[in-house]
Order: C-alpha cells, then structure tokens, then sequence
C-alpha cells in the first residue's frame, strides 16, 4: 500500500512540482494519471520509487515513511517496484537483452552479475518479455539501431523482468502504434489482475485511460484534481483536469483556422495557471 | 660587437657540490650595483638551453660547468671570463667509491685488474661523476671501459652511491664528498662506503661571456666580479650561497684537461 | 511455459583469428616485459623511513624550511603566473586543433589533426624548453611558451576524444535546419563539450603549477628550479614544505574552479 | 498570427546568468593580462624568436642521424616493457578510486573529499621525487621504476576518469537504480558501457604518456629512452635526439591508432 | 516537390530500412504516415533531408536528385526543410530559447552566429514560436529541466522558427495531452493551409491521421503498403497497414485474458514478416 501524506516538491530551481499530494494506493489497484503536458504526472509517479525526493510530507510504503529511508531500505524497496520510463533510459550501447537483464538486477548477487552469470530462469525470462513486446528478434542488437518504439518497449521488457509488486509507466506507449499500445495495455491490466500487482499508469489517450483503468487520477499543475473510479469519469472531469472542453476541441477541427488563436492563449493560460 | 641594455645572465648551479644554490640573485644584486645597469639573473636546472641562447645572443653572461663551457666554446665560440675558488682551490676532484666491507677492491688498481664490475655512475655528461673517472681508468690501463664494466647511469651522484650501499654496483664514482649529501639519510655511511681513489684535479666552474659581447662591458664585468674578493660582507655571501671563497681570472688553457677528456669520449657516449 | 531459444548473430568470418592475433600479441608482450625485467626488490623500509619522515613531518618541524615559507610562498606565486599565461594559451589554441582532429567533425582530414597532435606530444618537453630559451632567452617568458605548446599536445587530444564522443542527435537537428560546419559545431557540439574541456584545462593547469621540470629548465623564476635543486641535494625538508605550497595552492584553485564552473555549466 | 510578447530587447541569456559570465570572463582575461605582464610575455619577443625556431629545427634537428637507430631500438623496448607493466597495474587500480571521486557514483560526500583530497596530493608529487623516494624503498632498477610510474599514472587515470564518469548520462543509472541495482551494479550496467570508450583510450594515453616521460627511469637506474635522450641532449648530439623523435612518434602513432580502432568497435 | 524514385535503404548492420518506395509528394500537400513501430516511418521521413541516405534509387527535390547533391547543395535543400524529432534532439545544456533559435542559423551569417546576434525579427519568431506551443514562459529555462512534452514542444518550436516550404515531423505529438495534441496537428495543418507548406508527419493516431491529413502513406516492413486519399481510407486499409484487424483489437480488450499470447506471436510476425 502506497499512501502520500501532504506531499509536495520544489524542484532545486525553485519550479513547485507537487502540492500536497493526498493519495492512497491499495494493492492490486490500476490506476492511470492523466493531466496537460507539465502537470506533474512523472513528478508523481518518480516521487513513489524517489527518483526525485519529495520536499515534504509523508510517503508511506507498507506502512513505513519511505522518504526516512536510509540506502539499504530504499534499495529493497525499489526492488519491488518496476518503472517504464518515459525516454526509455536504455544503456545504448548495451545489447537489448543485457538491458533487459539488467531489470533482473536487485535478484542477482553482485558478483553473479559482474560476470553477467544470470540464472537460467531469468534469461528466460527477459526473453520472453521481449517477446511479449514482440522484438524478441533484436535480443542481440545495440539498444541505440531500434526505432523509437522498439526503444519504449524494451523499456518495457526490462521492467516486466523485475518481476515486482508495483509497477508504474510513464507514457509506456506514447512511442507505439495502436494495436501495440493495446497488446502493451492488455499485458499491464493482465499482470494487475492475475498477479494482484499495483499498476500506476501515466497516460495521455483519454480513450485508453478510460478502457484500463481502475481508478483515475487528474493532475494539474502540480496538483491532484480528480481522483475516482473511473467508472465515476465524465466528459466534464477531463474538461476540469485539462481546463478546457475537450470535445468541443475536436469538433473544432472542421473550422479551426479562425479559433486557434484563441485557444493557444487559453492553453497557455491552462499550462501556468 | 654590442652592448646590452640589461645584463642578461644563467646560473646554473653546479652539480658536483653537496650544497646546491638555488638563486642567484645577490650576486645579480651587487652586480648590477657595480655596473651602473640593469642585472636579469636567472637559475637554470640544465645548461643545454643556456648554451644554446648565448650562441643566440639571448643571455650574455653563463655560469657554465667546465664541461658546459668546453661544449660551449666549441659550439658557439662562448669565451671563459672568470672561475670560482673554492677553500683556495680552483680545481676539484672526483671519487671512486667501494662498500667498506669489499675486501678485494682497495684501489684504482683493482678496478683495473678486475672483469666484470658494475659501475654506477650519475651522468655521462658529468665531468666528476663519469668522465674523469674514465678517463683516470683509461690512463691506468683499461683499453675497452664498454667491456670491462657492466655501466649503470642511474641520474645523479646520490643514486649512484646508494647503488653501491644496496650492493647494485661494484663501485661508483661521484664528486669528492659526495657522501655528505647522503649523511642525513644513512648515518653510517661514511662507515660503510670508502674512497679508494681520487682522479686528476677537475677546474671548477666557469662564469663565461656570450660570443660578440662588448669588450668593454666584459672587462667590467670582469672587474665587477674580481672586486667581490676585496670585499668581506660579499665574501660571505658567496661562501654561505654559493659555497665560493673567492673569484679568478681564468683562461681557456685552464680547460684544456676538461676539452681533452671530453674530445676522448664525445664520439663515443652512447654507452649500452 | 515455452523455452524461448534465439540464435545469437553469428560472429563476422574473421573474427577468431583476429581474436587470437590479438591474444597472442597480448601474451607476447607481456611475457617479454616479464622475462626482460629484473623485477626483484627487496623492501627496505628503516631506510628510506628516515627520508619519508623528513619528507613528510620535515615541513612541520625543521626551522629553516618554516623560515622560507614566505619567500617559497611567493615564488609558487610566480609559477601561478606563468602556468596561468602558458595553460589559457594553450587550452584555447587546442581547440580548432581538436577539432581537426576529430573524426566526427573533420572526418578524413582528421587523421592529419590526429598526426600533428601526435608529434607535439613525441617532442620531448625537455627539447621544447630549450628551443625556447634559445629564441627568446632565459626567463619566464620561454616558459609560458614551453608550458603553451605542451598543453596543446595535451589537451587537443583530450579534447578531440570528447567531441568525438558526444550525442549526436542534436548535431542531428541542427543539420537538418541547415546550418552550416561552424554554426553545428557553435550550437550543437561546444555547448555539450565545454564543462568537459575547461575540467581538462584545470586540469592541465594543475599539472603545470607542479611540473617543475620545464620552468627550472629554461630559468622561469618560479618553484621549479628550487624544487629541483632541493631533491637532488636531498633536503628532504625543503623538498616537502615546497610540496606542502604546491598542495595548498593546488587545492585553493581546485576549489575556485569548481565554483566557477557550478556557476557557468 | 498571435501577437509577438511586447519587448523591444530580446535578450539570448537571462540577464543575470549573462552579468555572471561576462565578470568570470572579465576576471580570466584580466588575469591574463596580468600574468602576461608579469612573464613579460610581448608578442615582439615571440616573433623575433621564430627565426631562431626555424633555424634550431632545421639547422639541428635535420638531418636525423639514422645510424643511431639501434640504441633507441632497445632503449625504446626497454622503456617500453615498464610503461606496459606500470600503465596495466594503474589501469586496474585507477579504477575503484575514479568511482570513489565521482560525485554522481559516490553517494558519501566525506568519502569523496577525503578520496579527491588524497589524489590530489598523490599528483603532486613530481614523478623524479617519486623515482628517489621508490628507490630508497626497493632499491634501484626495474620495479622501482614499476612503482614510480605506477603511482604516478594513477594518479592521472583516476582524474581522467572519474572527470568523464561525472559527465555521463544520468539516465540509465536512474533506470538501474529503480530496479534496486546496488552501487556495483549501477556501475557495471549502467556506468561502465558509457565510460568504456574514454577508459579505453585514457588508459592508452596513459601508456603513451609512460612512454614518453620515461625520465623517471634514468633516475631508477632501469634505463630507458628518456635517459639517451638526456645523455645525446647534453652532448648537443642533436641528429640523434630527432631519431629518438621520429622513433617516439612511430609508437605515440601505433598506441593512437590501437585507441582509435579499439574505441571504434565499443563506440 | 519530392518524389521517391525506387529508393531502398539500407543500415550498416544490414537491415533493410526501406524497400524499394516510389511517391510524388506536390508543394503543398498534407501526408500522414502511418505504420507499425519499426516500419520504417522515420526511416522515410528521414532520408529525405538525408540525415540518413539512402542505398539506392533517387530522390528528386525540385527536380534535382538530392542524393547527388554535395555539401553546400545538401545545406542549402536542408534549410528548406524543418524536422520534428521524435526524441526531440535538444541541446541538454542549453536555454530553451537558444535551442529554439537554432532553428534559424540556416539564415544567419556563420559570424552573427556565432556572437548570437539573431536578427531581432528571428528572435521574435522564436518567441512566438514558443508562445505558440504553449510554454513561452520556459524560454530561459535549461532543456533538460523540462517534462517530456515541454521538450517535444521545444522541438516543435525549433522548427516553427526555421520557415520552411517543407516540414517533416516524426510523431510530433506522441508525449502530449490530447487538447495539446489538437493545437499543434491544428497548428501544422494551418501553415500547411496558410503558407502552403507541404507536410509529411508520421502518426500513430488513426484518428488523428484521419481528421488531418490530405494523404495517407502506409507503411509495414520498409514498403509502401498503401497510398492514397484520406476520404479512401476505410477500416481495411488500416487492418492492411497494420497486418491485423483494429477493431477486432479493440472488442478483444473485454476476453484479452485468454488470447493475449497468441496475439503476441501474431504481432511478432506481423512485425518481421
Ligand atoms: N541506426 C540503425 N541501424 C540499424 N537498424 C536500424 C537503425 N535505425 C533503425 N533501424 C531499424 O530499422 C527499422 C525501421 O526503423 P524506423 O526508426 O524507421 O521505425 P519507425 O517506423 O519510425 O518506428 P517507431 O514507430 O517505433 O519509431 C527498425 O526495425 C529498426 O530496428
Ligand atoms: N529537473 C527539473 N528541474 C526543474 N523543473 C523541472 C524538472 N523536471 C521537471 N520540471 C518541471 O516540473 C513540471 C512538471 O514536470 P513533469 O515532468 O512532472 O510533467 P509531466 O506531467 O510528466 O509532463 P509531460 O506529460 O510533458 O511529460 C514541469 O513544469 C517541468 O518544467
Ligand atoms: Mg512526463
Ligand atoms: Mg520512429
């Protein structure tokens, strides 16, 4: 169980990027965080496994505040939490599969891994991770000769071979076209549902949020907007989360040259409100 | 030939003494008192560059080694003004070296007679620590010192001692003393390492004039220099600096020795 | 579940011979290092412990080296000076130098950039200081140029192997706008290899305050000639107290350039 | 088109950051001035001089004298055998300590300082009181000279290398740290790849530097090309001293070229 | 114009990026490019500013084969045409507005460049460029302290202020918020319309590609699967691009459970058939 007690982070250059964030987590839930680009949402979800630390407040893991963790504790518990990143952060010039492996890291001894001695199970599995992303066929290949979505997904393999209790992706499919992005999907809610992992999804597809997940977060400028099922979900709260109508924006499409003025200005307006 | 506005000078202090000098410039102070001109004085590391800038006019005045002036002279006509007296000498000698405890050598004889020695010397170009050496072992008999001794240049006359102490070499050669230098580190070493032979007296170091400089400017400074004798308050401070106990005319025929001894081994100093 | 089985791509034709060529040069090598070498040694600590004490705790209790702190002191000032003059030269003279001879940037051209690189550095430091104490004569002037001319060496090749190893992709956007060779190399590669380049002209400018070899060499004024002097008539004392200097300087202008560079990167 | 924000300046750098670089580059080039004033560094003095360049080059330098090629052979190998026995301990040595003095690696900043400081003073040791200090240690010959260039080379590794592994991307570290990677893991997976091209050819450079400043040796009595170059310096035998160039030039190139082609495959 | 003349490309490695493409793309037009991740979308996009250059065949821009061109022609066809990457291709280290103003240094004598001394219209430009994708207020901000979509917009930014008769853009959208999304597509089809700029953007929306392209290109393993009129483009074609039924994909998100592996291994062909 996850839970944010009045968090909130000042990055060091002064830019607030969380504001007493109150959130509970249970086990097994899925939940997608959706917001305009610089809302918040990667400030989120990197704040739970502290790839960035909060300023202040509490972030309770299994009941313990994980921002008094020393380097042992946080360790551990990064082991149990995977995380599909959104610039991929693959070693490039490491082979797929060795970055792959490298997701199998907190299991392995450091000496077992130096010599690169995975065991046989794990290599297993990180093939067939990448198989379920479907690029097992580059295994071998340096990470940097992939396309931009082959990149994404075998960010996405190495965080499906940390085997783990919690899993958040950042945009894990803004790279990839549709039916990927739904095999990608399926696999996440799959392993939320048979596994009973936590899966704490960023998305920017409205459509996509509303098909997956559980439980909808709304993010805006640092700020959780919304938070319910998303059974619960409105055209109305994406309007509030994205502060402005979102279908009158597409119906615009047909006579937009004369309204997009308007519009940046009110975007802006949005974005740094 | 042409005078300088400033009187350029290099001192490079001399090797072959356990005190080394590492300024020149009261010297440079009282001359540039007596001249009535501008004295730059610097301390040079190696003579090689300060040859090489007096052949180019660029310094004016060398405190040239022998063997630094000898090589000068006869690259770029440098002329010899003044040496240096030491305890009322103007010559020095150079040393060979034996573990105390090394029975069968006691003499310069013995090196000659003996095959297959290590010999652990500083330099090839340093007058005391190899070539009068040599040539003394040349003199007393050896025909082929490539044959004769297994060399070891180990860089300066200290290594080259403490290669004999660790029992490295057979015998070395360096100035006379050269262990003093050594007495702060190792104690006993005048214990444990004894002289068994000095060579022919070796001229002291020079102080020499750049080729084309003013006849007048170089008899004043010749002069300048001569008058440091009569002079008690200057009289210490080159014993105390320079370890000098006075300053003489000299002459190129003073150097003769040095020219010969190096003309013996000029062609032949890539030893292996 | 399924065995997955992929077939690792095959290795190139020659690839184990080239493997072994290499291996066999690597055991030659080393087994000619070992056979030639007189490598026995005998560790002889009392003795050279009176040396390393007086390198060492010599500073702190010999009265003449305290009494020459002053007079030390304002000569390492001098080196400051010099190194200052000789390494600004140098790491901005390296630059176009660099580049010439990166393969990213010149390509071809670049192995001509590589080779003059290459020949500074074979010059013996030594041979340089005397070239210029023969130009221009004895004094600090010879070297800063002596001092200008090995950081070149130096420093154009750290330098090349930088650029060499940047992210391409930006250099990528800019071409795609059509910028030109200059204009790619302004916008894209210095503002990525710029941090890396003033750490290695600190770098190098560190080196150079405590390179005595040179500036005692050509009479630059300075630490270097006492330095040198003092080792080889073994004042261990003044050797350490001047060491001392050099640390302290050293380790003020550590601190100065790490803020200044906070500050700009 | 939406109007343009009302500025008649539109300024490329904030003001601030601007005034920040403006005085460090005000201070550099003023000391610069100073310190040139001081060196009595004018440009006439270069000029005048290069003459006097061209003819010591060509005057001294040419012709070589090729017959000497023998003793710069062995002399060469000689050092050589050192260099590669001193550079392959330091390049593994080097390694934990440019780890420990990388700031984004070492999470302990006392341990950082403490390591950076060390260094430091390790550096500053010039490679000749190193030389004498080694041989009162183990006496004189080969291994002296092993551990005096040893020490001396790791020195310069671990700056070398711990300077690239600050700069390197911080990105795949992250993603190695999520996983719960430890310290040696991150740097196995996530550090090394990146650095493996600059370690490579730093540790040839390393080689090449041992190379060349073989000085050191002539003053462990282990011999070597820095000692006849000393020796045909003094003796103004200046043919000779260009051999012991070319030939100097012909391994710096080969250890090049080795960097370069080795760095091609990783890179 | 741009037309593709038999053109194949292929990778050091010896993949086969394209395969043999014939198109004639009019001054003017709007083309979306659509495909499966490692199609080779940015592949065509790409070569034809030539960042990577094709093996074989011609590539004639304004009736000249730009593969024959030299350096100075190739600088001069590249200033024509502006590029949105899709990893943004950002100068880490640099402002925001200096990366932005990059985007005019094909204007820019080498010697104003290098003093950056932009003429004060570009700077304006650059502005306006930025205000238009919404994050102005970024301007002196270093790149890398910006969220993913703020870097995208950067890029997007950069190339707004190269004004060009051609624009290429790869994914331009994929990490940004849906109403984000629609101003910039907006954007891009407005000076399509406007300044009658030719357009070729790769997309993985069909929506979108649907809603603003003229012209839709398919493509699947290097080729040019389809090839026309957007108002031609029916559920087939997109079942043809992408080797396997849409919307069969998308009812399958209710029984996924049971056919996910398959699907997978489907995908796998589809993707290196
Ligand atoms: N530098 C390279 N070296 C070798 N192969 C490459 C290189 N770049 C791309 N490829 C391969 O070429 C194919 C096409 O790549 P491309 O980047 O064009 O795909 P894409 O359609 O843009 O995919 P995505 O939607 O994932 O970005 C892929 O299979 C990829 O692995
Ligand atoms: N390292 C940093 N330093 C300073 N500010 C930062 C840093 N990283 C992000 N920010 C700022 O914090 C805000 C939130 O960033 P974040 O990356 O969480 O946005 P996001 O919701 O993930 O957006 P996107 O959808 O574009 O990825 C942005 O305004 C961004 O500029
Ligand atoms: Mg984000
Ligand atoms: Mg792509």
């Amino acid at each position: 169980m996850i839970e944010f007690k009045d968090v909130s982070l000042t990055y060091p250059n002064g830019h607030q990027g969380l504001k007493n964030v109150n959130l509970k987590i249970e086990q097994g839930e899925m939940i997608v965080v959706v917001g305009l680009s610089g809302a918040g949402k990667s400030t989120l979800i990197r704040s739970i496994n502290q790839l960035v630390k909060p300023t202040s407040g509490e972030l309770m893991v299994d009941g313990k505040n994980s921002l008094a963790f020393n380097e042992r504790d946080l360790r551990k518990m990064r082991t149990d939490i995977g995380m599909i990143f959104q610039s991929y952060n693959l070693v490039r010039r490491m082979s797929v599969l060795r970055n792959v492996l490298s997701g199998a890291l907190g299991r392995t001894s450091t000496a077992r891994s130096i010599f690169g001695l995975f065991k046989h199970e794990d290599k297993q599995l990180a093939l067939r991770s990448l198989d379920r992303v479907g690029i097992a066929e580059k295994a071998y290949s340096r990470a940097d000769q992939l396309s931009g979505g082959q990149q994404q997904r075998v960010s996405i393999a190495r965080a499906l071979t940390q085997k783990t209790k919690v899993f958040l992706a950042d945009e894990p499919v803004a790279s990839l076209d549709p039916p990927t992005s739904h095999i990608v999907m399926k696999d996440l809610r799959k392993i939320n549902r048979e596994d009973n992992i936590t899966m704490i999804v960023n998305l920017h597809f409205i459509d996509m949020a509303m098909e997956y997940a559980d439980r909808i977060i709304g993010m805006r400028n640092g700020e959780v907007v919304f938070d319910g099922p998303a059974s619960e979900v409105t055209e109305k709260t994406f309007e509030d989360i994205y502060g402005r109508p979102i279908k009158e924006d597409d119906k615009m499409s047909e006579q937009d040259e004369e309204t997009t003025e308007n519009e940046t200005a009110s975007h802006k307006e949005g974005d740094s409100a | 030939s042409d005078s300088p506005d400033t009187l350029s000078m290099g001192f490079v202090p001399s090797q072959d003494a356990d005190e080394l000098a590492d300024t020149v410039q009261p010297l440079a102070d009282r001359l540039s008192e007596e001249l009535g001109m501008e004295v730059q004085a610097e301390v040079v590391t190696n003579y090689v560059g300060l040859v090489e800038a007096m052949g180019n006019d660029q310094v004016d005045i060398g405190f040239l080694p022998p063997l630094g002036f000898v090589q000068a002279e006869q690259l770029h006509d440098v002329e010899v003004l003044l040496k240096s007296e030491r305890f009322g000498d103007y010559e020095y000698l150079a040393q060979f070296n034996v573990r105390a405890d090394n029975d069968e050598i006691d003499s310069i004889e013995d090196l000659v007679n003996s095959e297959g020695l290590v010999w652990a010397y500083g330099d090839t170009s340093s007058a005391a620590g190899f070539l009068f050496p040599a040539n003394e072992l040349m003199d007393a008999g050896v025909e082929d010192l490539n044959s004769q001794f297994q060399h070891s240049q180990v860089g300066a006359h200290d290594t080259a001692l403490m290669a004999v102490l660790d029992g490295d070499a057979d015998f070395s050669t360096s100035f006379d003393d050269a262990r003093d230098n050594l007495e702060d580190d190792y104690p006993d070493i005048k214990d444990d390492i004894k002289v068994i032979g000095y060579t022919q007296p070796i001229p002291n170091d020079t102080i020499s004039a750049r080729p084309g400089l003013d006849e007048d400017l170089k008899n004043q400074v010749i002069e300048a220099f001569l008058s440091f004798n009569d002079d008690d308050e200057m009289l210490e401070v080159l014993d105390s600096i320079y370890n000098w106990t006075g300053i003489a005319e000299a002459d190129s025929a003073d150097y003769e020795v040095v020219r010969d001894t190096y003309e013996r081994f000029q062609e032949d100093v890539s030893l292996d | 579940m399924r065995e997955i089985e992929i077939t690792k791509p095959k290795k190139p034709p020659m690839y184990w011979v080239k493997l072994g060529g290499i291996v066999a040069f690597i055991i030659i090598a080393y087994s000619v290092a070992f056979t030639n070498l007189d490598l026995e040694s005998a560790f002889r600590w009392e003795q050279a412990s009176t040396m390393l004490q007086r390198l060492i705790l010599g500073p702190f209790t010999d009265a003449a080296a305290i009494e020459r702190i002053p007079e030390l002191f304002m000569m390492m000032m001098e080196t400051v000076a010099i190194a200052y003059a000789g390494v600004l030269a140098g790491s901005i003279l390296a630059i176009p130098f660099a580049f010439f001879a990166s393969r990213n940037i010149a390509k071809r051209g670049s192995i001509g950039g590589k080779g003059v690189l290459n020949g500074i550095r074979s010059f013996p430091e030594l041979l340089f200081a005397i070239i210029f104490v023969s130009a221009v004569g004895i004094g600090p002037l010879a070297g800063v140029l002596a001092i200008t001319i090995n950081s070149v060496g130096m420093l154009g090749k750290l330098y090349s192997e930088v650029i060499e190893s940047i992210d391409q992709k930006p250099l990528e956007a800019l071409r795609a706008s059509g910028a030109g060779k200059i204009q790619v190399i302004w916008y894209g590669v210095l503002p990525q290899v710029l941090p890396e380049f003033m750490s290695y002209a600190l770098y190098r400018y560190e080196i150079d305050l405590r390179s005595a070899t040179v500036l005692g060499m050509v009479g630059a004024g300075g630490l270097g000639a006492p330095l040198i002097i003092a080792s080889r008539s073994r004042e261990w004392e003044q050797v350490g107290m001047m060491l001392l200097i050099i640390i302290v300087v050293v380790t003020l202008v550590d601190i100065l350039s790490r803020n200044i560079r906070k500050r700009i990167v | 088109m939406t109007p343009a924000p009302k500025m008649d300046k539109i300024p490329i750098l904030p003001r601030r950051s601007k005034l920040n670089i403006l005085s460090i580059l005000a201070v550099v080039a003023g000391l610069y001035i100073a310190a040139a004033y001081l060196t009595n560094a004018a440009p006439d003095r270069i000029i005048n001089g290069l003459p006097q360049i061209i003819n010591f080059v060509f005057g001294n330098l040419i012709p070589p004298n090729w017959g000497y090629y023998d003793t710069v052979a062995s002399s060469l190998l000689e050092t050589w055998n050192i260099a590669l026995l001193a550079t392959t301990l330091s390049v593994i040595f080097c390694l934990p300590i440019a780890f420990l003095s990388a700031s984004n690696v070492n999470p302990s900043s006392i341990l950082y300082n403490a390591v950076r400081f060390f260094m430091n003073v390790l550096r500053t040791i010039p490679d000749l009181v190193l030389a004498v200090i080694f041989v009162g240690l183990v006496g004189l010959g080969a291994m002296a000279g092993v551990y005096a260039l040893f020490f001396f080379s790791v020195g310069i590794l671990a700056k070398l290398i711990s300077e690239t592994i600050e700069s390197i991307d911080p990105d795949p570290l992250e993603a190695i740290r999520s996983t719960g990677g430890n310290t040696l893991q991150v740097i196995w997976y996530g550090v090394m790849p990146q650095v493996l091209p600059h370690y490579i050819s730093y540790s040839l450079y390393v080689l090449e530097i041992n190379v060349r400043a073989s000085v050191v040796l002539g003053f462990v009595g282990a011999g070597g090309v820095g000692l006849i170059l000393n020796q045909q310096l003094n003796f103004f035998n200046y043919g000779n001293v260009s051999l012991i160039i070319i030939m100097t030039f012909v391994v710096v190139t080969l250890i090049d070229m080795v960097s370069i082609r080795l760095r091609e495959r990783i890179v």
